[in-house]
C-alpha cells in the first residue's frame, strides 16, 4: 500500500530516515529493524574528512532544537569502504548526502559517491547552515545553485536529489532551477538558520554564532514551503521538517510531497519513523486507498488553492 | 563484562522519589534493562516539552530497578524532580561504554565532584572495598557519601564552603602518586586537572565525560569529544574515555 | 534604568505590544495597568475599514500558533475619532501600524495618522502575509519595499518606523533599502508565511491556504534576522518574535535590539509583558547597569560574531 | 446584572474532578470570581504546551467555586481530564457577555446539542422553574439532565442513537410557537436551525457561539462571528449573541 517510487527507485514506503539524524542506519538498528523503513540518507559527506565544528553543538528550544554539527565525516573514500557495505546489509535504499566546501569538491564527490554500488540515490546538499564555505552559501541564489547542480549532474550517474535550504531567497524560483539544470527530485527544508545568545556569557551559544533549527517548531513553514514548491515544479518533491507523527507525514504528502524524511523526531522516540508508517499503513486502510499517489498533492486539486494560484 | 544491547521503555514505574539535598533527589524505577557502571539512559517524564530526554547515569541498579541521582538544574530535571512513586517515566538505555573495570589494577581512586558521583557509586559498589578510595567534592552537603561509608568504602569529602571534610576542592585532597588507577567524573575543569595530575604521575585515568546530546546513540554527532583520535562521541564511543586521550582544552 | 529612547520617542521601557495582538490597548486595562508599558502598536490600520479574512483565523501549532486575521480594522477614520482618544488616556506611547492595498492606500493611511495628535510613531506594515493585495506583496523584494518607504516618508510627519517580514528574500538588504529611503527605525518580525493542513477535509486549514506563524517556535530565526539586520543598519532595530520571558528580550537587546515588541505570549498569559519589564529590571540590578544600552548588540562586539562579519 | 471584571487566576484549587460520561467532565475549582450564566474563562491546567488556553463556559457557580462541563476532544481537554483533586488551574475569567436575563420572557426554550448543555445549564437553574423547559439533543448517553430533572425542570431529552429519549435530533423535538423566549447553545448546524425555526415563528433567540480563540479576551479578532453589523467577536461581543443578526452560512 505504501510502496512509492522515488525518481526510480523504489522505496517500501516513503519514510526516510534525513541526512545527519541516523548516522550510516547501524546505529539505530539495536532499537529496530531499519530495513522497515523506506530509505536512509546518509549523514552528509564531503570529499575529504570533516571534524566538524568546535563548541557546543546542540541547544534546545521551544518546540525544537539547534545544531552546529558542521558536517563531520570520515570523507567519502572511507564512507565507501567502511561504512556503505554495511548500509547495503539493511535492505532498505541508500541516499548519499554529499555536501562541499567549493564547486571541485561536490563534483568530485559526487562522481565518487555516484559511481559506488549499493547508492541508490543521490542527495545533494547545497543547504548546510553551519560551514563557512559552501554548503547553504550555494543555496540562497538560485543562480548559484543551478551552476552547482548543472555541473554535479554531469557526473551524477544515479538519480540526483537536490536538497534545498529554506534560507533560500525564494524556494519556488530555486527548485525551478534545480528542475532545469537536471535534477531528478528535491528535498526540503534543510535546517533554518537560527541564533541563540547566552545571556550569561553574552555571547552566541554557538561558536559559529548561528546554527540549524529543525523540529516540530518549523513544521508549518516547511509545509508551506513544499507546498509551493510542489506547485512549482514537475519532479518529486520530498517533504522534510518536523515531521513527528503520521499526521504530519500526511499534511506533507496532501502539500504534495512523494515522500517524507524524518529527522529530529527520531531523537525523540526512536522508533518514530516506525510509528508513522504504521499510522499511514492505518489511514491508507481505513480511507480504502490502493496507495498514497491518491491523496498525494490533493492540496493543489481543491478550490481554495486554485483561488491562489495566481498570486504571487 | 559486555553491555546489555538498548532498549526504548515506555512507561517504566517510579518505584521512589528521595530528596536527598536542596537539588539532589534520587529517582527509582522498575526495569530490568540494566547496564555497567558508567553507563547511562536517556530519561523522560514529560511528553512534548521539552524536546529532547536527558542523558543520566546509572548510580545503583539490580536486575529489576534502575536509580538515578541528579541535581535539579533546569527544565528537565525539575520535571523529573515532579514526579512520585507510581509516576512514568520513558527510559532509552543502557547506553555507551562505562567504566573498563578490567582495567583498573591495585589502588584505585575514584575522584568526583557534585553530582560527578553518580555513577561511581556504583562502580565503587562493584569493586573490593578494600581497593578503594573514594575523593569527593562538593559545593557544599554531601551526598551518596554516608551509604558508600556504610558500605566501608573508604570515603574522603572535601566540599568548597567547608562544611563537611576538607574545605576546598577535591583536587586538592587528592594525591595521584598513592594509586595505581583513577577514575574521575565531575565538572570539566575538574576533571582536566585530575587528568593532569595523572598524566603528571604516570597514572592511568579514566574520565567519564558530558555533554549535550540528542540522539544519545551515536547516530548525530552534537556530542564530540576531541581527542588524540579526532572527535569521538561522548554518547556512543564514551561516556567515559580514557583521559589521556582527551584533548582537555579543546 | 529601562528607559529608553526610540527614534526620538523616550520609552518608559523598551517592552512594546505587537500589533495585532493588543487591539487598540483597552482590552487588556482590565487585567493591568498597560500605562506600565513602553509602549503599544495598535491592530494594522488601513485608510478603509476592512472586515478581515473568512473561515477560520486561529490554528495552534507545536510552541506557536497560525492566525490569518487579514487587517480586519474600523478604518483610519474611524480610529482616529473612537479609538485614539481613548487609547491617549492609557499614558504610554501610541505606535500606529498602518497597512495598505496599495500604494495609495499607504500613503493616504500614513498622511492622515501621521497627523494625528497623540500618534508617537508610525509603525509601516509591509510584511502581513495575510491580504491578497499589498501587505507582504510590498515587503519581500528589497526594491518594491524601498518604493513604498519613499513614497510614504514623503507624507509621514512623524517617526517612520518600517515593520519587516521574514519571508523577506535577504532581510539585511531589506533594512538597509528601508534605511536609505529615510525610515527611523525597522521592526522585525511579522509572522512567518506557513501553512496547515486539515488530513480530514484534505484541504488547507485557511480559507486563504496560508497564514501567518508566530509564537515561541519562531524566536530562534527571529532572534537571527534581527543580529543580522542590526548589524546591517545604524537605524534603530526593534525585535519582535516569540518572546515571552525576559530572558528572550534580553537575547534581542544583546543581538541588536534597542525594543522589543511582544505579541503572542500575551495570549498565553496576559501580563507576560509587565514579567518581562519586572525581569529586565531586576537583571540591570543585579548586574549593576544603569541602562540596557549597555549590552544592546553586545554581541557585535564579543570575538565570535567578528569572525563571521567577513561571511555572507 | 453587571458582568463582574475578569480577573487571571493562577493556581486556583481543583475541589473535584467528575467523570460524567465516557468523555464528559465535571471540574470544579475553587475559585472566587463568579460570572454570570453564559460567560465563560480561558482555562489552562499545563506549562508550556499547548500554547493557549482553552474557552470552557460557567457550568455552575457559587461565591467560592466554578464547575465546568467539558468534553475531552483533544489535547487541551485530555490535559484537564488528568487533573485530580488538589490540582491547579489558571482561570482568566469570567469573560464575555453571557445570556440576557432580563431579556427572557414568558415560556423559556433552552435548546441544546451536546456540550451546549454546559453553559444553559447555570441558566437554567437561575430562571423559575415552571417557565424553563430544557430541549436537550445528544449523541448517545445524556449528561447533566438528571441534575436539572431533581431541579424540577422540564427536560426534554433526544439521542441520535435513540439509546434515550426520542432519536433523532433535539430540533425535531422542539416547537417554537410553544415558547415566547429561545436560548441555544450547541453545534453550530444546530443552532443554525434552531436560529431558523425561532426566526419563522417569530421568537426571539439568544445562541450561544463557539469559535476558536487565542487571546480571549478581545484583542486579536481571531474569532469573528459575522453579524448583520459586520464581524463581531465571539469572545468579547459574545458568545452569546442575537440569533437573528448572526449570518448563519457566511
Ligand atoms: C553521559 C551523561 C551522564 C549524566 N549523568 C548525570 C547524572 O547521573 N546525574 C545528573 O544530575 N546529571 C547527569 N548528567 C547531566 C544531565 O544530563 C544534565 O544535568 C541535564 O541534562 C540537565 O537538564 P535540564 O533540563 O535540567 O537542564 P537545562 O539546562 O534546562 O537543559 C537544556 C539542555 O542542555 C542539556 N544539558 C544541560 N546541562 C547538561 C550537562 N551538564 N550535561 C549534558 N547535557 C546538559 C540538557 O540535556 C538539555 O538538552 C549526565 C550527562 C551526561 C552527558
Ligand atoms: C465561549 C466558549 C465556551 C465553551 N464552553 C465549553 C464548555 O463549557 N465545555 C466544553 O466541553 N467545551 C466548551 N467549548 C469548546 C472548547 O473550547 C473546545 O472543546 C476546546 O477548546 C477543545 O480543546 P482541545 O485542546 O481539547 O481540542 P483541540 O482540537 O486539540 O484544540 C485545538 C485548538 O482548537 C480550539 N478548539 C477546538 N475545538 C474548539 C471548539 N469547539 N470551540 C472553540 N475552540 C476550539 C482549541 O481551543 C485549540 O486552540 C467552548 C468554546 C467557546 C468558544
Ligand atoms: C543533528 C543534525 C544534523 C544534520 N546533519 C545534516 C547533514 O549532514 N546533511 C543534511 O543535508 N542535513 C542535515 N540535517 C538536516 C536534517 O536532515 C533535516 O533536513 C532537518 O533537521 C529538518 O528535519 P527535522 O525537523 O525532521 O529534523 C541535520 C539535522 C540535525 C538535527
Ligand atoms: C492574531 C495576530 C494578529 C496580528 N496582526 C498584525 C497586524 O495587524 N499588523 C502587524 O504588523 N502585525 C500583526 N501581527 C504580527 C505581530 O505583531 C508580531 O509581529 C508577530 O506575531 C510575531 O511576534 P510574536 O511571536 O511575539 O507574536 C499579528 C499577530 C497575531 C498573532
Ligand atoms: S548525542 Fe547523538 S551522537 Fe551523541
Ligand atoms: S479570541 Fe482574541 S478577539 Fe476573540
Amino acid at each position: 500500500m505504501l510502496e512509492t517510487t522515488l525518481c526510480g527507485v523504489t522505496l517500501k514506503n516513503p519514510v526516510i530516515a534525513a541526512s545527519g539524524t541516523f548516522g550510516f542506519g547501524a546505529e539505530y538498528d539495536d532499537f529496530f529493524d531499519v530495513g522497515k523503513l523506506g530509505g536512509i540518507c546518509t549523514k552528509g559527506l564531503t570529499l575529504h574528512p570533516r571534524e566538524g565544528n568546535p563548541g557546543l553543538r546542540v541547544w534546545e528550544t521551544p518546540a525544537g532544537m539547534m545544531n552546529s554539527v558542521g558536517l563531520q565525516n570520515p570523507g567519502i573514500p572511507v564512507f565507501l569502504e567502511r561504512e556503505l557495505p554495511r548500509m547495503r546489509t539493511l535492505d532498505t535504499a541508500i541516499i548519499a548526502n554529499v555536501g562541499g566546501g567549493d564547486l571541485e569538491e561536490y563534483v568530485e564527490g559526487i562522481r565518487l559517491v555516484s559511481g559506488a554500488e549499493g547508492v541508490d540515490i543521490v542527495e545533494l546538499n547545497i543547504s548546510c547552515p553551519n560551514v563557512h564555505e559552501g554548503g547553504m552559501a550555494f543555496g540562497i541564489d538560485s543562480d548559484v545553485a543551478a551552476g552547482v547542480v548543472a555541473a554535479v549532474r554531469r557526473v551524477c550517474t544515479k538519480p540526483l536529489m537536490v536538497k534545498l535550504s529554506p534560507n533560500a531567497e525564494d524556494i519556488a524560483a530555486m527548485a525551478i532551477a534545480c528542475e532545469q539544470e537536471g535534477a531528478d527530485a528535491v528535498s526540503l527544508v534543510n535546517t533554518f538558520k537560527a541564533l541563540a545568545v547566552d545571556i550569561h556569557t553574552r555571547k552566541a551559544v554557538f561558536d559559529n554564532v548561528t546554527a540549524g533549527l529543525s523540529g516540530p517548531c518549523i513544521k508549518p513553514i516547511a509545509l508551506r514551503m513544499v507546498w509551493e514548491v510542489a506547485r512549482a515544479v514537475h519532479i518529486p518533491v520530498v517533504g522534510i521538517g518536523g515531521i513527528a507523527t503520521w499526521q504530519d507525514a500526511l499534511e506533507f504528502i496532501m502539500a504534495g510531497a512523494t515522500a517524507v524524511q524524518v529527522g529530529t523526531a527520531t531523537f525523540i522516540k526512536p522508533t518514530t519513523m516506525l510509528d508513522i508508517i504504521d499510522g499511514l499503513e492505518r489511514y491508507c486502510a481505513n480511507e480504502h486507498l490502493t496507495s498514497l499517489s491518491t491523496v498525494c498533492n490533493i492540496l493543489g486539486t481543491v478550490p481554495n488553492c486554485n483561488i491562489l494560484r495566481r498570486i504571487p | 563484562m559486555t553491555s546489555p544491547s538498548p532498549a526504548c521503555v515506555e512507561g517504566a514505574t517510579v518505584l521512589a522519589q528521595e530528596r536527598l539535598t536542596e537539588d539532589v533527589y534520587r529517582l527509582t524505577v522498575a526495569t530490568t534493562t540494566g547496564g555497567t557502571p558508567g553507563q547511562f539512559y536517556m530519561v523522560r517524564s514529560w511528553d512534548r516539552e521539552p524536546l529532547l530526554a536527558r542523558p543520566i547515569s546509572i548510580h545503583k541498579m539490580n536486575e529489576d530497578t534502575v536509580s538515578f541521582l541528579y541535581q535539579v538544574c533546569g527544565r528537565g530535571t525539575e520535571l523529573l524532580a515532579r514526579l512520585e512513586e507510581g509516576g512514568e517515566v520513558t527510559l532509552t538505555g543502557p547506553l555507551g561504554h562505562g567504566f573498563r573495570i578490567g582495567e583498573l589494577r591495585g589502588r584505585i581512586a575514584i575522584v568526583t565532584g557534585g553530582i560527578g558521583i553518580a555513577p561511581t557509586f556504583c562502580l565503587a559498589c562493584m569493586l573490593p572495598v578494600r581497593d578503594v578510595t573514594v575523593i569527593a567534592g562538593f559545593e557544599s552537603t554531601p551526598y551518596a557519601v554516608a551509604e558508600l561509608l556504610t558500605l566501608g568504602v573508604d570515603v574522603r569529602v572535601a566540599t568548597e564552603d567547608g562544611s563537611d571534610g576538607t574545605r576546598g576542592f577535591c583536587t586538592e585532597i587528592f594525591d595521584p602518586p598513592a594509586f595505581d588507577t583513577v577514575v574521575t567524573c565531575g565538572p570539566m575543569p575538574m576533571m582536566a586537572r585530575v587528568a593532569q595530575l595523572c598524566a603528571g604521575a604516570g597514572v592511568p585515568c579514566q574520565a567519564s565525560l558530558e555533554a549535550r546530546m540528542a540522539c544519545g546513540i551515536g547516530a548525530c554527532l552534537v556530542c564530540p569529544c576531541p581527542t588524540v583520535q579526532g572527535n569521538q562521541r561522548v554518547c556512543a564511543d564514551g561516556p567515559v574515555f580514557d583521559a589521556a586521550e582527551v584533548i582537555w582544552h579543546a
